[in-house]
């Protein structure tokens, strides 16, 4: 990735010749390229190469540098037993994995979708002009602001079933009729994972859509209160259209970000199938378990599961990050 | 509406306050009962209480005096803000070279730095770690520096890149007539123009290097190295199984007072570097 | 078919008060267009007139009926915004047809009254782009059509043309007064602070300052019986010359106001004479401007080419039926 | 020389090393530093395994949990010469546990086994006998229970243990198969033995108390949780370690002076007895220490019959040391030590010997299914059948 | 002081070619207008001159040497843009010494030569202010301040007027014109679509079409003589009438070229005759447009108020010798 931006310029005969300015922007441009590219590739594309390759053999956390290539070995392989039977091992066929995967998609899904619906209101609510909007603005960043180990502990100190506030506001209120264990029990430990998730990042969802928001111009709005549009109607069919390109923006980052989700879960929920997300799922391989190819494996897996949703999503949604050439 | 009484309107009003007030509880409640807790100790703690009913500064106390507390405050502070003003100073001179100058594979490397920013931290720790041992800053300040690029850098460059290419093409001319270099437009006549994108893609940085975790953890081996958020997860009570919530809380309420202040004081600035940059469709 | 009442509008935003009560009657299928410096409430009168903005005090009626609280959609107007305010999701079509939908109208009525709008306009082969891919003329002929079809009984446009270059500018001013000829019922107001476009379309001109209204009257009125200097300035191009101090005693007035194209250069033996400092032909006519101790230099209009030079003085003579006399205060004595 | 030991000890146990410490750098003139880590035994060991791995040379002495002896054999010396004179002092079976293909990895410093805390109290105010069997202790906890409810504390539970999905569970779990006579998950031999109907048994059992005497919450518990319900004063009984002790007799505790502790009762059917799960801590020296000479002197210091019995003094820590058992001080200081010796004698230790390597994996495994089981996933027996196949893949050829 | 001359210049962006081959020598001193449509080249032009685009071919020549590859702060130019391009950050005082202290000059010299050039455009009391403090004429101002304190051999504008208002952009384009009779050994080269400006400014106007030169020649020479139908249409205000098909006959050319000032009015008997379509009165004269079968409606320029009603059929005349005769290829008959 570093050689096209590097190369020296080339004097093609027959075209022109580069003026001193051309010239002396083109040597900036490169010198200002390099620290970037330097720090980029030392600390991202060296390390990801290492788990790619770890993937690949059978390395383990003790003996790192004496590993030996085993292909795809990590990821599928099979034996056909004696019997004549073909049995197949590996990544791609372990239950675990592909609970991890289901389980990392729907909380990605859902906490996205409602990250958006939540985080299009709050925009909408900010984009009205009121008094004190300035406050409740920095109100609703504040939970975006909490680091998430403190939001986690915050929260399962909320969500806890006897000393819980949220049991005892919910009982108090007459919503609960017992107090529930939120974190603990399987049904509910995703639920719980996903309100503190949506509770903690759908001001950021927000904000960006405020920010596509602001980008519509006023007297659009104008224009259809002469129509006689009703502002439901405006909503749909001016507010919506004119901001999904931020939606779609926001929504790809933020899919991004819950597709690798780790802190929260490992923090926040007992460390049951219910919730293992992928990226739990590696560190246990990675660390604590014996399995460091095999973790490798799972986490280049995960990077591509990541790197191939963004290219579909770019794909379909025709998101336009480049902002083209000016 | 003036004269008139307006039953609809009040009606609409008052339901809009409504749904403020719930938003802003919703958003600060979690933070309030934190406070609350902080403020309580021993078996007070158990209680639920939905107003401060005791009120005890143990909890800063300890936290304070606990362990080296004043000393993770710092080398957060200092990682963050280094971190911050590295990343800043790579990005925006990269940011130039991508927006400002016509190269080939510009596309692509835009692309690539888009791809950096969604790496699982998960896969690249060991070789992080390696890396980071290689280069002999394992467990100083400069491990947690170093590795938190790989974070802030992507999102930086790509926020001041769309930032930095809607800027009038006419300053930068003008200042070419006047003989500025690429490294003058960049910091006297860019950086000045540029500052609520600074603003908010440093604070976006600041966040994000403050509330790290993972990489703090295994970067660093000792606890004059270490960062408030590995601070806050070590902070322990008397003995071994004991959680100790409300030093916990208060650690929290320290740690976060000082994101919520730059939030605060900036917040104006947030909206409009997003808006300008960043998030367009 | 609609007539309009102002009566002691009054508009605050906040503690400023940015319309000071204005009176004014705006007839039924009037031209009328409101000018005046920038920041004078101009649009903010007019937002008024389209509901967009709430009335602080005073009476709004139409026809003889209070509008004061009704919504915009249903005081039977249509506005056209200076920057144009199209949906740029929308097609041209959709953009001028949208208003209609959502009265659920019969389809092919609309589409009817949609493709006589575009005819009108010459906009109907791009009935189907999105308005980025038109060019600002385009755009603002949208926006027009987009008005049209709604069938407004007052037409209100807001500096419609100062996002065009000069050419086109001239152009659609030509449409919009044809279009006014052409649709002699509706009652137009018009805001521009560009006075070439408001003597050129209007029946009848308002001239506000600072949120209350100079003076009111057909484009001729203006020019030639300004009821004070300010108006005076503002009417006619290039500006009115103000000779004040000895210059103005002769003639008994504090300021005499005199239009370059009054005065007439004499070689010698004018009753004031000044040092020529910049000519400009301009082809058909040229501009003489001359320093003889005013503020500004004094212009003078002179048909086809100059063949005076800079340095040289003249003598000039202003043509007597022309001159306007303003005492101390700006009013005109008469 | 300047060591540095990591540990994951908290609060007064950091104090208390560091007080160690202390003496030890004024008795040898070298200076010790002390890296703490988070509490999380496994956090700490997913760093240890990092560091060691990258052979990180700044840590000298490591504080290891009892299981991890086998999976980080490779990177600890051996300390068998080193401790020759003071390895017949410790107990036997501890010494075993840290004891892996004949190279003692680390020397202990405590040990660890839980107890039923009951509440004295009401087991009074209800008539009744400290429980013998898991379902004596069901019937006592649902009566009390029931009878506190309807006295209007609503909030009242009978028993609450460590049921998260963690390394605790495993422990619980344990105790509840072993209780039953349904072995120790994988034996000595390395032969899988998890899939009986005892354990099966001892499972479904415990399955029944989720709801009934245990709060649903209870699935989510660790230490301190279960010990936060019981410090309110809303359990009759709790299974903890004895760290918990201490602190229920702290001065804003609301059971203070009205609990006591016993052995955890028994199961029932075939070889059924009473179980504790082995806790407690070594000192390791890492081979990529720099002085490990100086490095085998402060585990040896730290593990001394003075530390132990100060710690045993201080942090109500049972020694590893038979001797100390029978020491005067302490049983004047903390009596309850004595009381643990019985409980201590019916420890068993988590497979960790046999599985090696693979042991966090077997247990990540083993708590899976019993987490499973509790909160309603497929029955004890189905689930069970369904550990042994996943172990025996896991085992391979062997552990 | 610079004699500029472009010698086949071209510039191509990627495969598209966008000035194509222009050959122009500007004098020494002389001001030179670009005028031509949107999208013609003009900017490029200037911009080529300037250093800001490379050259793709040809040569660019100052005083005899050629500095194609120069860097354009080594160029002895100044620019002054559209859009100002003040620093926004800066103060007055700064955003006209930027250029000098990056030449690291003597403290007190660039002090005296800021004030020296504040002095001269009368901005010396805003030089503490920044650009957002102050009016479009005068952030118009500062950038000219800024051009002329780097003491250019040659001054290049591009568009400076056209974001400010009709009334300052008379005002402003007397003032360049002003500062062009002080600066008499600059060379100066304006770009512009406003053919007013052109023609009030320009020593010599060059007529710029799709990236060639049209014709080059003097305002009165364009005016009177112009090459082509392109440079007649596009030099003089309102624009010349062209008629065409049976009108044009008579007159032996495919096309007669007659401005609207050229043609008079006839109740009876005139060369052609149309039918009153729309009249603008303002003030001083009044246009009248007529159709009569041509493309464009024809007008007809009057001194003082028109008298004509819409609808009325009128005759019209043509002065015989200011009509231009043009062939079919819209070449010139003479
Ligand atoms: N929403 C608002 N809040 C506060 N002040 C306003 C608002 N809208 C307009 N104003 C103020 O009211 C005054 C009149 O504004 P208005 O837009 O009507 O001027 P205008 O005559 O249309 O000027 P322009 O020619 O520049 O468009 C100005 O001083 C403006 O600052
Ligand atoms: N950087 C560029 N890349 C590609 N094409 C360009 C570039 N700059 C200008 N062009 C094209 O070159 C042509 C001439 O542009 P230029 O800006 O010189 O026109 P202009 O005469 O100044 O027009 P205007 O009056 O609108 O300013 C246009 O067709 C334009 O699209
Ligand atoms: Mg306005
Ligand atoms: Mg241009």
């Amino acid at each position: 990735m570093t050689t096209e931006a590097i190369a020296p310029p080339v004097v093609v005969p027959g075209r022109a010749i580069k003026s001193e300015l051309m010239r002396q922007r083109a040597r900036a441009a490169r010198w200002f390229l390099v620290p970037m590219m330097i720090a980029l590739a030392v600390v991202a594309g060296w390390p990801l190469l290492r788990s790619i390759w770890f993937s690949f053999t059978d390395a383990s956390l003790t003996n790192l540098v004496g590993a030996n290539f085993v292909g795809f070995n990590n990821y599928l392989r099979w034996t056909t037993l004696a019997s004549g039977r073909t049995v197949f091992q590996g990544l791609l066929v372990d239950p675990a994995w592909w609970n991890a995967v289901w389980n990392t998609l729907r909380f990605a899904v859902t906490s996205v979708f409602f990250e958006a619906l939540f985080g299009m209101a709050v925009a909408l609510v900010l984009n009205a002009e009121f008094k004190g909007r300035g406050i409740v603005r920095a109100a609703i960043l504040i939970p975006w602001a909490i680091p998430t180990v403190v939001s986690a502990k915050m929260w399962s100190w909320m969500l806890n079933d006897q000393f819980g506030i949220l049991n005892d506001l919910g009982m108090r209120l007459g919503l609960l009729s017992q107090k529930v264990a939120w974190t603990a029990s399987p049904e509910t430990a995703m639920t719980a994972v996903l309100v503190v998730d949506i509770w903690k990042t759908t001001p950021f969802m927000a904000l960006l859509i405020l920010a596509g928001l602001q980008m519509i111009p006023k007297d659009i709005y104008e224009a259809a209160e002469i129509d006689g549009v009703h502002p439901v109607k405006q909503f749909f069919k001016i507010t919506l259209p004119l901001v999904r390109p931020a939606l779609m923006v926001a929504i790809i980052f933020r899919l991004l970000d819950a597709m690798r989700i780790f802190d929260l879960i490992y923090v926040l929920t007992p460390n049951s199938v219910a919730t293992k997300t992928m990226s739990v799922l590696a560190r246990e391989n990675l660390f604590d378990f014996d399995k460091f190819a095999y973790g490798s494996a799972q986490a280049t897996l995960l990077f591509l599961i990541i790197a191939g949703m963004t290219i579909l999503y770019i794909w379909l949604g025709k998101v336009r990050f480049d902002g083209g050439d000016r | 509406m003036v004269g008139t009484f307006d039953l609809w309107g009040l009606t609409k009003t008052v339901l809009f306050y409504a749904l403020v007030v719930f938003i802003v509880v919703v958003s600060v409640f979690p933070f309030y009962y934190a406070i609350l807790t902080s403020f309580k100790t021993g078996t007070d703690l158990f209680r639920v209480t939905y107003w401060p009913t005791s009120f005890s500064w143990e909890n800063y106390l300890s936290v304070l005096s606990q362990g080296s507390f004043p000393r993770n405050l710092w080398n957060s502070i200092f990682v963050a803000s280094v971190t911050v003003i590295l990343a800043l100073f790579i990005a925006i001179t990269a940011a130039f070279a991508l927006s400002r100058v016509r190269f080939r594979g510009r596309g692509l490397l835009l692309m690539t730095i888009l791809g950096i920013s969604m790496f699982p931290q998960i896969a690249v720790l060991a070789g992080l770690f390696e890396v980071v041992r290689f280069l002999g800053i394992y467990n100083t300040p400069w491990a947690l520096i170093f590795s938190y690029t790989i974070f802030t850098l992507p999102f930086t460059v790509w926020v001041l890149t769309t930032f930095m290419r809607d800027l009038p093409i006419e300053i930068e001319e003008a200042a070419i007539v006047d003989g500025a270099t690429p490294w003058v437009i960049i910091t006297r006549v860019f950086m000045p123009l540029m500052w609520p994108a600074l603003v908010t893609t440093g604070l976006l940085a600041f966040i994000a290097a403050w509330n790290e975790f993972l990489f703090a953890l295994t970067f660093t081996s000792s606890n004059l190295t270490r960062t408030v958020p590995v601070a806050i997860a070590l902070l322990s009570g008397g003995s071994q199984y004991e959680i100790p919530w409300g030093i916990i809380m208060a650690a929290s309420v320290i740690v976060t007072v000082p994101l919520v202040v730059l939030v605060l004081i900036f917040q104006r600035k947030i909206v409009s570097g997003l808006t300008a940059g960043g998030v367009k469709g | 078919m609609a007539n309009i009442q102002l009566k002691n509008l009054r508009k605050s935003f906040g503690v400023v008060e940015v319309i000071k009560g204005v009176d004014l009657d705006i007839r039924s299928g009037e031209f009328m267009v409101f000018v005046g410096p920038s920041g004078c409430g101009k649009s903010t009168l007019l937002r008024l007139i389209a509901g967009l903005e709430d009335i602080t005090s005073g009476e709004l009626v139409f026809d003889g009926v209070l509008v004061n609280g009704l919504a915009p959609s249903k005081r039977g107007i249509a506005m056209v915004f200076q920057s144009y305010a199209l949906y740029p999701h929308m097609t041209v079509y959709d953009n001028m047809a949208f208003g209609l939908t959502l009265e659920k109208g019969n389809k092919d009525d609309i589409r009817k009254r949609v493709e006589r709008a575009a005819d009108m306009l010459q906009i109907r082969q791009y009935l189907d782009r999105l308005p980025k891919q038109l060019s600002g003329g385009q755009r603002q002929r949208v926006a027009i059509g987009r008005a049209i079809v709604r069938d407004p009984k007052v037409f209100l446009f807001d500096e419609p043309l100062s996002n065009l270059d000069a050419a086109l500018r001239v152009a659609t001013r030509i449409e919009i007064a044809k279009l006014h000829e052409s649709m002699h019922n509706v009652t137009m107001v018009y805001v521009t602070h560009d006075q070439v476009e408001a003597m050129t379309l209007a029946d009848r001109i308002c001239v506000l300052r600072d949120g209350i209204i100079e003076q009111v009257g057909t484009p001729m009125e203006l020019y030639e019986r300004p009821d004070s200097m300010f108006v005076a300035g503002f009417i006619g191009s290039p500006k009115m010359n103000f000779i004040g101090g000895s210059h103005a005693e002769p003639f008994g007035a504090s300021t005499v106001g005199i239009r370059g194209e009054h005065l007439v250069i004499k070689p010698s033996d004018g009753v004031w004479s000044g040092q020529v400092i910049h000519t400009e032909n301009l082809g058909a006519d040229s501009y003489v401007y001359l320093e003889m101790g005013t503020e500004e230099p004094v212009v003078v209009r002179l048909d086809g080419k100059s063949e005076y030079r800079s340095g040289e003085t003249v003598h000039i003579s202003p043509m007597e039926d022309k001159i306007h006399r303003f005492d101390a205060a700006g009013r005109p004595i008469r | 020389a300047e060591l540095s030991i990591v540990s994951g000890d908290t609060g007064n146990g950091l104090a208390f090393l560091r007080s160690q410490l202390d003496k030890f750098e004024a008795a040898t003139g070298n200076t010790v530093t002390v890296v703490p880590m988070p509490s999380s035994t496994s956090d700490q060991f997913g760093q240890y395994r990092l560091w060691l791995a990258a052979g990180n040379s700044d840590i000298d002495v490591y504080t290891t949990d009892v299981i991890w002896a086998p999976q980080l054999a490779e990177q600890f010396l051996d300390l068998t010469e080193a401790a020759k004179d003071v390895a017949g002092d410790h107990f036997p079976s501890i010494i075993e546990s840290q004891t892996v293909d004949g190279k003692l990895v680390a020397i202990p410093a405590y040990t660890d086994a839980p107890a039923l805390f009951y509440r004295k109290d009401l087991l009074e105010k209800y008539n009744k006998e400290v429980p013998k069997t898991w379902a004596e202790l069901k019937a006592t906890a649902q009566e009390i229970m029931d009878g506190e409810r309807a006295d209007g504390n609503a909030d009242m539970y009978g028993f609450v243990f460590q049921g998260n999905a963690y390394e605790g569970l495993t422990c619980n779990a344990l105790e509840w198969v072993k209780s039953y006579g349904g072995g120790q998950i994988v034996e000595a031999d390395g032969s899988i033995s998890i899939n009986n109907p005892q354990a099966a048994a001892a499972i479904t059992e415990a399955a029944s108390w989720i709801g009934t005497i245990s709060p649903e919450g209870n699935l989510a518990y660790q230490e301190e949780e279960s010990r936060g319900v019981w410090q309110l004063g809303n359990s009759v009984f709790m299974r903890n370690w004895p760290y918990a002790y201490a602190l229920g007799e702290g001065a804003d505790s609301a059971v203070a002076g009205k609990f006591d502790v016993a052995p955890l009762p028994a199961g029932e059917g075939e070889g059924a007895r009473s179980a504790a799960t082995l806790g407690g801590w070594n000192y390791a020296v890492s081979k990529y220490s720099q002085d490990p000479d100086e490095a085998i002197k402060l585990a040896l210091f730290l593990t001394s019959p003075e530390v132990q019995k100060e710690r045993a003094i201080q942090q109500t820590n049972l020694p590893t040391l038979v001797a100390l058992y029978d020491d005067a001080d302490i049983a004047k200081a903390a009596p309850i030590i004595p009381n643990w010796k019985e409980i201590f004698q019916n420890a068993v230790p988590r497979p960790s010997a046999p599985t090696k390597t693979d042991y966090n994996e077997v247990s990540s495994q083993f708590w899976s299914a019993v987490h499973n089981t509790l909160s309603g996933n497929g029955t004890a027996a189905e689930n069970l059948e369904m550990l042994e196949l996943q172990l025996t893949e896991l085992k391979g050829a062997g552990w």
